[in-house]
């Protein structure tokens, strides 16, 4: 059976995930930053490293994300390109068959996708401009404060008094944040409030969409706690978390391929 | 009995506009109807007439982002918040909702509220003139008053006297009166009163029957009368914007690292919505109402003197610097309003002429208390000249 | 910069008369200024975490430059966003009132108009010649954070915050982004990368667009010269380049001895100075 | 064979000359205000009268001048205005501040031309006040602003009818008294007649859409209507119109289009065109998606059955009509104005969610389209941003349906990376929907 690839190449990150058929081989992230087809090649070979197999080992590669028309240039040699939200879909898919809507909380980008049976996009729903860069947000009140963002998550878990940011966009929460630390609040406190920020704007995205069971998220922000705690009360809806959330759109991508 | 002191009565006013509806259901407890109001250009007058107790919708003051799906980003938090109230069910025991064509962001709020939120059938949008100085302005609300008082007739089917609309006139003539008197406190070097305390008053009698409210305002009164008055403060503060109602940035501008004063406020929540009065014992009760709503400070979105780029708003906003003699002026006004930054362009520059500092300060549904704080005392140190 | 400090060994404290410091907690750092008889003596600045913990870090930073203790300190000023959090502060007084005094102290008495383009927000400052301030604009909440963007931005390139000013101004050929808000440019910026623009263009583009949001504020306050620029973005060389070139007033020169994200906390120490031989 | 309009070029050529004489004309009137206002009582005091209004002047100086704008803009923000205010309004003083002004032949003029007056309307919260801020600039330029609160079927509503009726009679004398000039009832009705048969005009030509292939596109549009906003009330404005709706009817009879593929028709609602944005429009062109009808360029300046029973209709008005109309006298002309005036469905679907909505579902089904396009635009409180989100929510679960926020003129708060996304995904779920419904 023939080994596929499936590079994700988003805003913040980049995501190469291996398959043979079924089978999950190996997978790698590195930060996507400026030379973005530099980045996808990175990770790609960090994943075939982890695998032992070669390059010339892969069928083909299939590639998404933001950057994914990027990827046409040489060395990379793909064999097609397919969009995030259909890559999103048929990955959520794969990995939770009943699954029929998949909230994507990513680093620049929040959408929505309700697919059928067989994860073919049926409806989609993103995040209008004032939400961009929740991801982004959220890592970088993490160094503000100092701490990993796993650190933050179980932080915000500890959070015993509810004090609430703007809900406006992500610039005027971390001012506003710091605005509560320099008022002596406590740090769990602001953290919850951060986590609760972005579960709220992602929640009132969802809302403008009829989202069908079952409900998955992906992204990134998926493996925040902290943050999945709320978004389920938020929608009125039960949600489970997919095992490799940050890998969604790359096994989409070798699905599609 | 004791005579209450002036503390204990404003605490019991604290307390109503802190906790509206449950105010609001102790009432309909008793069988009274309640009217929700968005704008305060609704004729609460007809509302009183028809028996029924305006309650006016304000903020929650809980960071909401839900309402981003019903209304756009673009509209102020005030509005947000608004329709978040309906969203919320919070108010689902109102027998009614009524606006007056307001500003277009809380017309979205009143939109939403029944569009979404199950006020389709129990609503009324009584439309109001957008310039309110016209001549045909008077008779066209009128006209459009009348169309209201109808639709109440049949909705508590009982038609309205004029001796109705005549005692519903008084009743808020007084509480426009007792309430003037209050605010005439804080002209003083050293009132009994503090700023945020006649705020809240204030606030309460958008929120209470008021002819429950009046008598404990008058009683307030009273005792304030034999108040020694509070210490001088150091820095006298006045604020012009639009709709706030969360007490906490006022308590704020007494709270600074200096001693400061909160001595007016131009809002659609404190002065603009009472500082007039309603014609009394006319033949036509409705043009009275009518004639009554064109003399008050205008909102920012209804302020147009025809014939002249004038706006009428800023002969009231030099007349109290006049009488209350502020050393500093604070723009309080929600961010994504649009009437209000047009205004303050036009007004910096004659409080510049005036020499009189000012800074502004951004609503949003929360507030950046620290930022805020800094802004204030950076003001006052202005005004104090504070330097190495 | 974490937890830097310097020192100035030619003062010696044995001998000085007055004694103080002036802390600056601000959002994204704290920083001390000690004097020694209006001389500054010690300086530090700390990576803020707590408000409070980090006020005494820059403090004790300084102090561990000099033989001093904090009890040998005659008076303390806080300023900044956290200056209400400093225990060991006998007085607060704003940033704005601080930068005023700060600017003037170094610049002189011909200083006007002060821009404190600090991480979180941008202030505009207009000040006498005694350094007192007379009117301040504050950034509007969509101008919030450009500081801390450009550093978001910054790790997005994978650039070092030191060398991205530089790379601003390698070029003038750059598309327009969104000088709106950060978050909008950041967007843009990163759909730049998308279509494959050079990295100094797209580095350009983006500080070109904040220089642009802070020209508008300070040009809305008016500029009256002379035009000096304090903060954290005082240092980077692509704002400044651009916001003089959009305001058309070029600024007195940073001063070499003094590091401008410093000014506020100087203004402090002066202030407490004034203070205390006011009180004796 | 995509066709090419031969009325092309007098359209052009009519804005611009509207637009030079209120830089260059050295008799007459120059007057200033919201072209949203009955612009025939102004034909009162004379024909040379020569005109400028906000929105359309912002709106073609964006396009012809994209830079200035965005200078213009930032003028405006230096000199206070506020960040969140219209963007019409920023650019429209932006040119007042700078003390120049460019139009639509590519000459800009240093030193802004003085208005005499200003005649203008107040419908959203700062609609009048941008122009009191003009008058401020320029040193007290007499103002009348007439308040045309809309919203609903208005037009209906004899209340409403009389109260706008009033201050327009108001205002005419108003008129007579800041120009010391006498008004003429004849010249008057001649442009109200004028006035209101370009408008039904109009809304017949956007009818023809209806058709397959639609003969005109948003672009067309957007580039036809500015004669009927600039003045509408003259004899050449009439025959521009009646010529351009003979070609149109043409058009139909020889099934031609401006752009004959067209795979998805969609429905409009926003008032940034996506073809302000050739990035946007390819992705449209290249899937042979096309917008057949738009409630910003059939309703600003046309008008149509209305409603009907409760519901909107987007049937046109029979032109013969208007020259039946009687508008003998000076009040009967009034009232007719105001009513059609009223009727536009750019100002029925401001404060009116219920209209708004009814408009939709009428364009949706007349028009037969594949897809309902949402473009709230930023800067624009009233009808292009209100009720659009809630829209959404309504429509998406019928009809493939895509929001993004967009602006009229400020490029800065126009989300174009995102704006594309989301059409490149307009076009995913049409084709889709288009997939599973065959």
């Amino acid at each position: 059976m023939k080994i596929l690839a499936g590079l994700d190449v988003g805003h913040v990150n980049t995501k190469a995930i291996l398959m043979k058929g079924q089978e999950i081989l190996g997978y790698s992230t590195v930060p996507t930053g400026y030379d973005v087809v530099a980045a996808a090649q990175t990770a790609l070979r960090h994943a075939l490293d982890t695998v032992g197999v070669s390059r010339g080992g892969l069928a083909g590669i299939v590639t998404t994300g933001i950057f994914r028309e990027r990827m046409k240039e040489p060395p990379l040699d793909i064999t097609r390109t397919v969009a995030d939200y259909v890559a999103d879909a048929k990955g959520a898919s794969f990995l939770s068959r009943n699954s029929r809507t998949v909230i994507d909380i990513g680093g620049n980008i929040q959408k929505a996708i309700r697919y059928d049976q067989n994860g073919n996009t049926l409806d989609v729903i993103q995040n209008d401009k004032c939400a961009d860069g929740l991801g982004i947000f959220y890592t970088t009140m993490a160094k503000a404060i100092g701490i990993s963002e796993q650190e933050m998550s179980e932080l915000a878990l500890q959070s015993t008094q509810k004090v609430s940011v703007a809900i406006h966009c992500a610039a005027s929460a971390e001012s506003e944040a710091i605005d509560l630390m320099c008022q002596g609040i406590d740090i769990a406190d602001v953290a919850e409030a951060i986590s609760r920020f972005i579960a709220e704007r992602v929640a009132a995205m969802c809302t403008t969409m009829s989202l069908e069971k079952e409900i998955v998220v992906a992204g990134g922000l998926a493996k925040s706690k902290a943050l999945m705690k709320h978004l389920p009360s938020l929608i009125e809806q039960d949600v489970s978390i997919l095992s490799f959330p940050e890998y969604v759109g790359a096994i989409g991508a070798v699905m599609s391929y | 009995m004791m005579k209450e002191g002036p503390d204990t009565i404003i605490e019991r006013f604290h307390s109503i506009s802190e906790n509206p509806q449950e105010y609001a259901k102790s009432r309909q407890g008793k069988g009274q109807l309640l009217a929700g109001y968005m704008c305060t250009h609704v004729p609460e007058e007809i509302l009183y007439a028809a028996g029924i107790i305006p309650v006016r919708i304000l903020s929650s003051h809980v960071s909401q982002a839900m309402t981003r799906s019903y209304m756009h980003e673009t509209y102020c938090s005030f509005s947000h918040d608004c329709a978040y109230q309906g969203l919320a069910h919070n108010y689902d025991f109102l027998d009614l909702i009524v606006t007056s064509s307001s500003c277009i962001h809380m017309g979205e709020a009143f939109n939403v509220w029944v569009r979404f939120a199950g006020f389709q059938e129990k609503s009324f949008l009584i439309p109001y003139p957008h310039i309110i100085e016209t001549k045909p302005a008077a008779a066209f609300m009128a006209a459009s008053f009348e169309e209201f008082k109808q639709f109440l007739e049949k909705f508590v089917k009982k038609s309205i006297t004029d001796g109705d609309i005549e005692r519903a006139i008084r009743v808020c003539n007084q509480t426009r009166r007792l309430l003037k008197r209050l605010w005439e406190f804080l002209r003083s070097e050293s009132s009994p009163i503090t700023g945020p305390e006649v705020a809240t008053v204030t606030l309460a009698s958008q929120l209470m029957d008021k002819e429950e409210y009046n008598p404990m305002l008058e009683q307030l009164i009273q005792s304030l009368e034999v108040e020694p008055g509070k210490a001088p403060s150091g820095v006298r503060l006045m604020v012009t914007g639009g709709a706030c109602d969360d007490p906490g940035i006022f308590d704020l501008i007494e709270h600074l690292n200096y001693s400061a004063k909160l001595i007016f406020i131009d809002s659609c929540t404190a002065t603009r919505y009472f500082w007039f009065e309603v014609p009394e014992n006319r033949s036509d009760k409705l043009q009275a109402i009518a004639e009554g709503y064109i003399r008050r400070i205008p909102c920012p979105a209804k302020d147009n003197v025809p014939g002249t780029g004038e706006k009428k708003r800023f002969r009231f906003i030099q007349q109290f610097i006049e009488e209350f003699r502020p050393d500093g002026v604070v723009f309080l006004y929600q961010r994504f309003c649009s009437p209000q930054p047009m205004d303050v362009v036009a007004l910096k520059p004659i409080l510049d002429k005036l020499g009189i500092p000012s800074t502004e300060l951004e609503l949003d549904t929360t507030v950046p208390i620290t930022q805020f704080r800094t802004q204030l005392e950076a003001l006052v140190e202005v005004i104090k000249g504070v330097t190495p | 910069m974490s937890g830097d400090a310097s020192t100035n060994k030619r003062l010696d404290w044995t001998r000085a008369e007055v004694i103080v410091a002036g802390v600056d907690i601000g959002a994204v750092s704290s920083k001390a200024v000690i004097l020694l008889d209006g001389q500054p003596c010690a300086f530090s600045q700390v990576t803020t975490r707590r408000p409070k913990e980090s006020s005494f870090k820059a403090i004790t930073a300084a102090l561990a430059k000099t033989p001093l203790k904090l009890e040998d300190i005659h008076h303390v000023v806080a300023t900044g966003r956290g200056r209400t959090q400093v225990p060991f502060a006998r007085k607060t007084i704003t940033e704005i009132v601080c930068g005023a005094a700060g600017a003037v102290h170094i610049w002189g008495p011909t200083v006007r108009t002060v821009l404190d383009a600090g991480g979180q927000s941008c202030k505009v400052i207009h000040c006498t010649e005694k350094g007192r301030a007379t009117a301040f604009l504050w950034n509007d909440k969509c101008a919030a954070g450009i500081g801390r963007s450009i550093e978001t931005f910054a790790d997005l390139v994978k650039k070092e915050l030191t060398e991205i000013g530089n790379i601003a101004l390698q070029t003038d050929q750059f598309s327009k982004l969104s000088d709106f808000c950060a978050v909008y440019a950041q967007s843009e910026a990163l759909d730049l990368i998308r279509s494959k623009v050079p990295l100094e263009q797209v580095v350009a583009a983006y500080h070109y667009a904040m220089a642009k949001r802070i020209s508008t504020l300070v040009a809305r306050s008016g500029v009256k010269k002379d035009f000096v620029i304090i903060g954290g973005l005082a240092k980077n060389p692509g704002i400044i380049g651009w916001v003089e070139g959009i305001l058309k007033v070029s600024r007195l020169a940073n001063k070499p001895e003094w590091d401008p994200q410093f000014i506020v906390a100087l203004g402090a120490a002066l202030i407490a100075d004034a203070f205390y031989r006011q009180q004796q | 064979m995509a066709y090419t309009l031969t009325t092309w070029n007098d359209f052009k050529n009519y804005q611009t000359t509207c637009y030079r004489n209120y830089l260059y004309a050295s008799e007459g009137l120059r007057v200033m205000g919201s072209t949203w206002s009955v612009l025939a009582p102004l034909k009162g005091l004379g024909e040379d009268l020569h005109l400028i209004g906000g929105e359309p002047h912002a709106a073609s100086t964006a396009g012809t001048f994209p830079e200035e704008s965005r200078e213009d803009i930032s003028a405006a923000e230096v000199a206070g205005l506020g960040f969140h205010s219209c963007s019409y309004l920023k650019l429209f003083v932006g040119e007042v501040v700078r003390d120049k002004i460019g139009i639509t032949d590519k000459t800009i003029k240093e030193g802004y031309p003085r208005p005499d007056l200003i005649w203008t309307t107040h419908l959203c919260s700062q609609h009048s006040k941008w122009y009191q801020e003009v008058s401020r600039r320029l040193g007290g330029v007499p103002m009348y602003a007439i308040d045309m609160i809309g919203g609903g079927d208005a037009e209906k509503d004899p209340k409403i009818v009389n109260y706008v009726s009033d201050q327009i009679e108001e205002g005419i004398h108003w008129l007579e008294r800041v120009t010391g000039r006498g008004f003429s009832d004849e010249l008057f009705i001649k442009a109200a007649r004028n006035e209101i048969k370009v408008l039904v005009l109009w809304g017949n030509i956007c009818a023809l859409n209806r058709h397959a292939p639609a003969p005109l596109d948003e672009r067309r549009f957007i580039a036809l209507f500015p004669p009927a906003v600039v003045d509408r009330t003259t004899d050449e404005t009439v025959q521009l119109y009646e010529a351009l709706l003979k070609e149109v009817r043409h058009m139909v009879e020889t099934g031609q289009s401006v752009v004959p593929d067209q795979r998805f028709r969609i429905v409009y609602f926003g008032i940034a065109h996506t073809y302000g944005h050739p990035e946007m429009a390819r992705i449209l062109r290249d899937a042979g998606a096309e917008i057949v009808a738009s409630v910003y360029t059939f309703g600003t300046c046309g008008n149509f059955r209305g409603f009907v029973g409760g519901k909107w209709s987007w049937d046109p008005l029979d032109p013969t009509w208007v020259d039946e109309l009687d508008l003998s006298t000076r009040r009967k002309a009034i009232t007719e104005l105001v009513k059609i005036a009223l009727g536009w469905p750019t100002w029925q679907g401001v404060r009116s969610y219920w209209a708004l909505e009814s408009m939709a579902r009428a364009m949706v089904a007349e028009y037969k389209a594949d897809g309902l396009l949402l473009a709230p635009s930023r800067s624009c409180e009233t009808d292009f941003r209100n009720g659009y989100v809630g829209m959404q929510r309504i429509f998406k679960s019928e009809i493939p349906t895509v929001e993004y926020d967009s602006d009229q003129v400020d490029v800065r708060k126009m989300d174009l990376p995102g704006a594309q996304r989301k059409t490149e995904l307009f076009v995913h779920l049409m084709e889709a929907h288009k997939r599973r419904s065959t």
